[in-house]
């Protein structure tokens, strides 16, 4: 009936679907480079940027440090790193590729809990060799993953009790609505029982939540000796800024997430976060405890521009050197057989002390402290103690725990696995 | 009209026929030439290409469904819909319970059905809500994104083990492991994965995307046409509106609920940010760049968008990986200031004027195997 | 886990003071996140998605102008002057393409807003420095609320829109802009510059979220490239709930709203209230398919109609 | 091709000779209120089969409310409608569609981004009748045959109301209304129109046509009735009522 007008639609759509054939050929380029090669996937746009930029650029950094001195096995290790844009599905796409195409050696990735899970079931597939340095909400323990970042555990553990016996028993727990958020409340909850303190509120809020003022005047009412948060991200930040427009300073709060990460003591003006008191591994600040370096300063030359040098990055920076020491030990990048020497349990020298990989749970033995925020922002460090992965180490599994040199696992276990909560 | 007598020609003439039709572009035998051709070339895709290619690409087809499935009800029945996302997610959130609870290969295939099953019937709920409550327009929009939004918000707090069906964890925001596709009976099935999965997966969508043209095609594609041009007339026409929308937008939902299953067993994994707004956003950026009335465009472009956005974020050339977002950005803006249908239907009208100016000019015998160059 | 807040708030005088502050910060936040794109869309028939991105410009150029040492208050005249003038551009540049196009606009100004943000990030980097909230608390038994927020912010928002209703409707800008609105054709032929009145309108529109933005630069914590969600959803969802008419429309919009949100929080803690917000809004779509002021103006012609 | 299943459905006997009348739509007390004023008062109207029945009067006189009442638009306030023996009375415009009615709005709603012959496939679609034959038959019917291919956008006014007249013929309607089908047309135009609705007409096709062009009505009509502030005034053969001073003065009165 109209064919003139059928017929041209055709040629058009034909001829898009061949141009789409081309470019979708152009692709084939598999196979991965023949040295070694390492993955970073860390944010640099999109929501985790703040606190993936460091991570990235420390990773970079500890790499290039390697290659200065000669690489690794007598080789110049390589490194892909493509931006994942805090979006969790390009992870996956991007893990694949590196692990795929990319044969990386090992890989560096993600700053959430969620980002971990959403690579999981391919690092699994892969069994891939995986550093995940995020502070975290603790308990996975699999096979080829290392989550080397404090847990909530740790960091709880350190600064709980110490805020206890400083001011008091009472506690109000805020925290953000998911996972990590959830599970660290567990874990106040664990250390109350075990401790004999009140939960006098507990409170879990959503992540684009931005309006504290319902949060406040709750807390207001119940008068707490102490505020244990653990709220995340750019939204939830807002609580301390309004703590202090409601003249809130004087009531503590501990955290394992501020400061250390979004360096909140820097951005806001004082006195947002005076007496925030965090439970840490590492923090700027501290700067560098091993003899004749100084971690700060190298990252800063290199990074000129960089924002911090938060916790997260440092850990990033240890476990690069962590694997490298692996590689040299096994004499090889076949990751079977780093995992085999990581899992005899490696000490290394941090920035943040010596510390040591527990080779069974693949977590770290963290040098842990509290830091606290002064009047002017300004940090010190207090109540210095070292602290092993004793949740997984002792308490799973009915006390057997869980020890990956034995068996394979691939799994997460919480708090509610062990304790009442 | 010329008598055919061999029978199996008459038959394939009526095939052409049904997939043929003044909503589709593409109706003449050099676009089934290079139809065939371009489905060759991605059946032996695989062999040519490494691994990673293959389960890059099925990502992408995954996502095609979606596409196809926002290009059905906005493209031709004129519903924008922000939250296809939604049945998408709860399609993929299903396979994953079913599929946790009940593992066998058989089981797995209900999961498939029961998924698809739950995707559609929410499509239908939602639809009946909106479109027998008068709901319009923008506000359709609107109302469609802030459901995505209530479960990405419900779903991210899920984290407890509370929040469980049998032995399935929702997961909160870390999200829900899903099982692979599996194809069998009993105990012994086969699993779906890497070139496997491609391989499904091409066959679903080469089949989706043949049935949507006979139906757009169909009376039932005039009828859909008709509403989006003009919904009072047509009720005057003595259709039922509201029904006709709302058989469309259940269309819709299955169409994604399709994708959202195969995306999930694709990963393995499932979060809340697939109910998010940025995500919600994909299908509609995909759909308009590649022409919304346009099914073919539609599937182009999701494939190549997406494949542009993960070579960018490793940057290209001299472009680093913190251009990508302006550059996404930067070309949706310019679809659609300069090219509003999208990118294949404007070619087309392009490619229209061109012959025209040749046939004007007599130069040209105008058949259509010539203008394919 | 959808858990009641631990203990919840016994009523009594200070608490429902307090909840009285929750609903005003909340109806401020409200109706300055949706004014602006209230006015391009009631006004124009674009929904700008690049909305939270304009506010955040205003954010912006308020904290940059603060940080360089100008006080306050005139860093935020330099956020409103700074949003304004890009919206300017913007509207000469893309959306003066899409009037009318209700849809593509929408698409359009996602791109524009991935646009935006991610060249904040480049620009500018991952973070500013926070700006304190100024003005402090106002303490009642033992709760306190921000003044700048629950009592500054609400003034201003309904003060924003008292200006508003002053402009549209008692000056001859505001008469030729919205013949302009009606009826392009028959306002050209009465010598309206149409062309100039959608560029002023966009420029109000803009200028509302560069005020936004200015207002919020030190009540908003952290600003990074993408807090520019912030303010979509809410601002969203009021718009459409709220209906064609601008100034009526968010204002009914903005308290209907933040009434389930303050109380929802109030009582059950922040979720439920996010929760309720979306809810009502979905409820009362479906109810009110025109919004709030649509379902007005039915009703006020059949009050015409009977005297 | 086959013929034989043109026009299914089957009708009533045609009474157009004039001494059977069979009422095929009657209005009862029909009342449409918006809020305090009242559109259509009242009114008892009714169309007999075979005719074609006028409805004039003055701007605000309830016309158009009327005829968005028979086809539900519009739902009444108290009274009536009754269609063919049926009771249309609450029921939605499509059902209303079903039972025989067809309508054509004053300002052309056609679907601009179709084709005519597109265009025509909309209602004819939903009909049990032959496809080809009747697109043939109408495009030839308003002389739009040459351009069954063009977009409607691209047609003049003129012949984007024959288009919408055709559209609505399709159905095989056995009650047509028009609502001004000649409104902002040429006399030339105006004319076929005229000739359209005759040749329609004689095949046995009713009419109601709401209407002001006088001389338009002339040329078709048998029956006019006057509609006036929502109640009916007068009710009569076109002589009549053309002579009538009380009508002209409602006229005068609303032109002057």
């Amino acid at each position: 009936m109209n064919s003139d007008r059928v017929s041209r639609r055709s040629v058009l759509a034909a001829a898009g679907t061949g141009l789409g054939m081309s470019v979708a050929g152009c692709s084939g380029s598999g196979g991965g480079s023949s040295g070694p090669t390492v993955g970073i996937l860390e944010d640099r746009s999109g929501n985790f940027q703040l606190n993936g930029t460091s991570k990235w650029q420390a990773t970079r950094l500890a790499i290039e440090e390697i290659n200065e001195n000669g690489g690794l096995l007598g080789e110049q290790i390589e490194i892909v790193d493509p931006d994942p844009q805090s979006d969790n599905s390009r992870y996956q796409e991007l893990t694949e590729r590196l692990i795929l195409q990319d044969q990386v050696d090992a890989l560096w990735a993600g700053y959430s809990s969620a980002t971990r899970e959403a690579i999981r079931p391919i690092i699994n597939e892969n069994e891939q060799l995986y550093f995940y340095t995020t502070q975290y909400e603790g308990g996975v323990c699999d096979n080829t993953i290392f989550p080397v970042g404090a847990t909530a555990r740790q960091q709880l553990g350190i600064v709980t009790p110490y805020l206890a016996d400083e001011f008091g028993e009472d506690i109000y727990i805020i925290a953000a609505d998911y996972n990590f958020g959830q599970l660290s409340g567990d874990w106040v909850n664990v250390l109350a029982q075990e401790n004999g303190y009140n939960i006098i509120g507990e409170e879990y809020i959503p992540l684009d939540e931005t309006d504290f003022s319902s949060v406040i005047n709750r807390i207001q009412d119940e008068d707490p000796d102490f505020i244990m948060s653990m709220l995340v991200g750019a939204n939830h930040e807002n609580f301390y800024d309004q703590r202090a427009t409601n003249g809130m300073e004087d009531i503590p709060i501990g955290t394992s997430t501020a400061m250390a990460q979004g360096h909140e003591h820097i951005r806001y003006d004082p006195p947002a976060l005076t007496n925030v008191y965090a439970g840490v591994s590492y923090m700027e600040e501290l700067g560098d405890l091993r003899e004749g370096e100084n971690f700060v300063e190298d990252f800063y030359d290199r990074w000129p521009d960089a924002n911090y040098l938060n916790q997260e990055a440092q850990n990033n920076y240890f476990s690069v050197y962590l694997w490298a020491e692996a590689v040299r030990e096994a004499e090889t990048f076949d990751q079977e057989a780093v995992i085999e020497v990581l899992e005899e349990g490696q000490e290394v020298s941090a920035p943040s002390g010596e510390l040591t990989l527990d080779g069974a749970t693949h977590h770290m033995e963290h040098e842990m402290r509290v830091a606290e925020a002064d009047e002017e922002h300004e940090i010190s460090f207090t109540n210095n103690e070292r602290i092993g992965p004793s949740f997984l180490r002792e308490e799973v599994e009915g006390g057997a725990g869980c020890d990956l040199r034995e068996e394979d696992k691939t799994t997460q276990y919480v708090p509610s696995d062990v304790y009442d909560v | 009209m010329s008598e055919s007598v061999d029978a199996e020609a008459s038959v394939l003439d009526r095939l052409r026929g049904r997939l043929e039709g003044p909503n589709t572009y593409g109706n003449s035998l050099p676009f089934w030439a290079v139809f065939a051709v371009v489905i060759a070339g991605l059946a032996l895709y695989p062999q040519l290409v490494g691994v990673y290619t293959v389960i890059q690409t099925s990502r992408y087809f995954a996502l095609a469904f979606l596409a196809l499935s926002l290009s059905f009800i906005w493209g031709y029945a004129g519903i924008l819909s922000f939250g296809q996302v939604a049945f998408f997610g709860v399609a993929a959130y299903t396979f994953g319970i079913i599929g946790l609870n009940f593992s066998s290969a058989t089981e797995i295939m209900a999961a498939l059905v029961g998924a698809i099953l739950v995707g559609t019937v929410a499509a239908a709920i939602v639809g009946y809500f909106m479109f027998y409550g008068g709901v319009r327009d923008t506000y359709v929009t609107i109302m469609t994104l802030v459901i995505a939004l209530v479960l990405n918000t419900f779903m991210a707090q899920t984290a407890g083990s509370e929040w469980a069906v049998g032995v399935a964890q929702l997961g909160g925001f870390n999200g829900m492991d899903i099982p692979s596709l599996t194809l069998g009976i009993g105990q012994s099935g086969f699993v779906l994965e890497r070139a496997a999965l491609y391989y499904a997966l091409l066959a679903a969508l080469v089949v989706t995307y043949l049935g949507l043209r006979v139906l757009v095609n169909s009376s039932f594609g005039l009828t859909m046409v008709a509403i989006r041009e003009d919904e009072a007339r047509t009720r005057t026409f003595g259709y039922d509106v509201p029904f006709v929308k709302l058989v469309v937008f259940t269309i819709g939902g299955a169409l994604a609920a399709v994708g959202g299953v195969f995306y999930g067993s694709w990963g393995n994994y499932i979060d809340p940010t697939v109910f998010g707004i940025a995500f919600a956003a994909l299908p509609v950026v995909w759909v308009s760049v590649g022409g919304r009335e346009s099914l073919v465009g539609a599937l182009g472009a999701t494939v190549l968008i997406e494949r542009m956005r993960t070579e960018l974020s490793s940057g290209i050339g001299p472009i680093g990986s913190e251009w990508a977002l302006v550059i996404v950005g930067g070309l949706l803006l310019g679809v659609i200031l300069f090219m509003p249908a999208g990118v294949v239907p404007t070619a087309d009208d392009l490619i229209a004027r061109l012959r025209d100016r040749r046939t004007e000019r007599g130069q040209s015998t105008n058949t259509p195997e010539e203008a394919i160059e | 886990m959808i858990e009641v807040a631990a203990t919840p708030l016994q009523l009594s005088a200070p608490s429902l003071g307090a909840l009285l502050f929750q609903f005003l910060n909340s109806f401020g936040f409200i109706i300055l996140a949706t004014v602006g794109l209230a006015i391009i869309f009631g006004m124009m028939g674009v929904i700008n998605l690049a909305h939270g991105e304009f506010i955040l410009i205003g954010v912006y150029g308020t904290a940059l102008t603060y940080h360089a040492g100008v006080p306050l208050p005139l860093a935020m005249v330099a956020g409103v002057v700074v949003t304004t003038i890009f919206g300017v551009i913007v509207e000469r540049t893309v959306v003066r393409h899409l009037y009318d196009r209700l849809l593509d606009s929408m698409v359009a100004t996602w791109g524009l807003a991935l646009v935006i943000s991610q060249l904040l990030l480049i620009v500018f980097g991952s973070s500013l420095d926070s700006i304190s909230t100024p003005m402090g608390s106002v303490s009642y038994g033992p709760f306190s609320s921000s003044i700048y927020r629950s009592i500054f912010l609400p003034i201003v928002a309904v003060a924003v829109l008292g200006g508003l209703y002053v402009l549209f409707t008692r000056t001859e800008f505001g008469v030729k802009a919205r013949a302009t609105i009606k009826d392009p054709e028959t306002a050209r032929a009465m010598g309206v510059d149409t062309d100039r009145m959608y560029v002023s309108t966009f420029a109000i529109g803009s200028a509302l979220a560069g005020l936004t933005g200015a207002l919020y630069a030190p009540a908003l914590g952290s600003i990074t490239p993408n807090r520019g969600s912030t303010f979509l959803v809410e601002a969203f969802v009021a718009v459409v709930v709220g209906g064609p008419s601008v100034i009526i429309g968010t204002l009914s919009a903005s308290a209907v709203l933040s009434v389930f949100n303050a109380t929802g929080s109030f009582f059950f803690g922040t979720f439920i209230g996010q929760m309720l917000l979306l809810l009502v809004a979905i409820v009362a779509l479906r109810l009110l398919p025109d919004g709030i002021t649509g379902y007005v103006k039915d009703w006020q012609q059949r009050r015409r109609a009977e005297q | 091709m086959s013929t034989q299943d043109i026009n299914v459905r089957q009708k009533p006997a045609v009474a157009a000779t004039g001494g059977n009348t069979e009422t095929l739509l009657a209005t009862k007390a029909l009342t449409k209120n918006f809020g305090g004023l009242t559109a259509v008062d009242s009114v008892d109207f009714s169309v007999t089969e075979g005719e074609i029945r006028c409805l004039i009067g003055p701007n605000g006189a309830g016309k158009s409310t009327l005829l968005e009442l028979i086809t539900g638009q519009l739902s009444p306030s108290e009274g009536d409608i009754y269609f063919d023996g049926e009771d249309l009375t609450g029921m939605e415009t499509h059902n209303r569609i079903d039972t025989g009615l067809s309508v054509k709005f004053q300002s052309p709603h056609v679907y601009e981004n179709l084709t005519v012959e597109e265009n025509l496939q909309v209602p004819l679609q939903r009909t049990d009748r032959d496809t080809e034959t009747v697109l043939a038959e109408t495009l030839e019917r308003i002389d739009l045959t040459e351009k069954a291919d063009v977009r409607a956008s691209e047609l003049s006014h003129g012949e984007k109301q024959r288009l919408e007249i055709g559209m609505a013929v399709t159905l095989d309607p056995t009650l047509m209304l028009l609502d001004e089908p000649v409104a902002g047309m040429s006399v030339d135009e105006t004319a076929d129109v005229a000739e359209l609705i005759r040749s329609l007409h004689d095949d046995g096709m009713t009419f109601l046509v709401v209407e002001h062009d006088m001389e338009f009505v002339r040329r078709i009509s048998d029956q006019v009735t006057v509609l006036n502030q929502g109640e009916i005034f007068r009710q009569g053969p076109i002589e009549e009522i053309e002579a009538d001073e009380a009508v002209r003065r409602i006229y005068l009165g609303e032109n002057a």
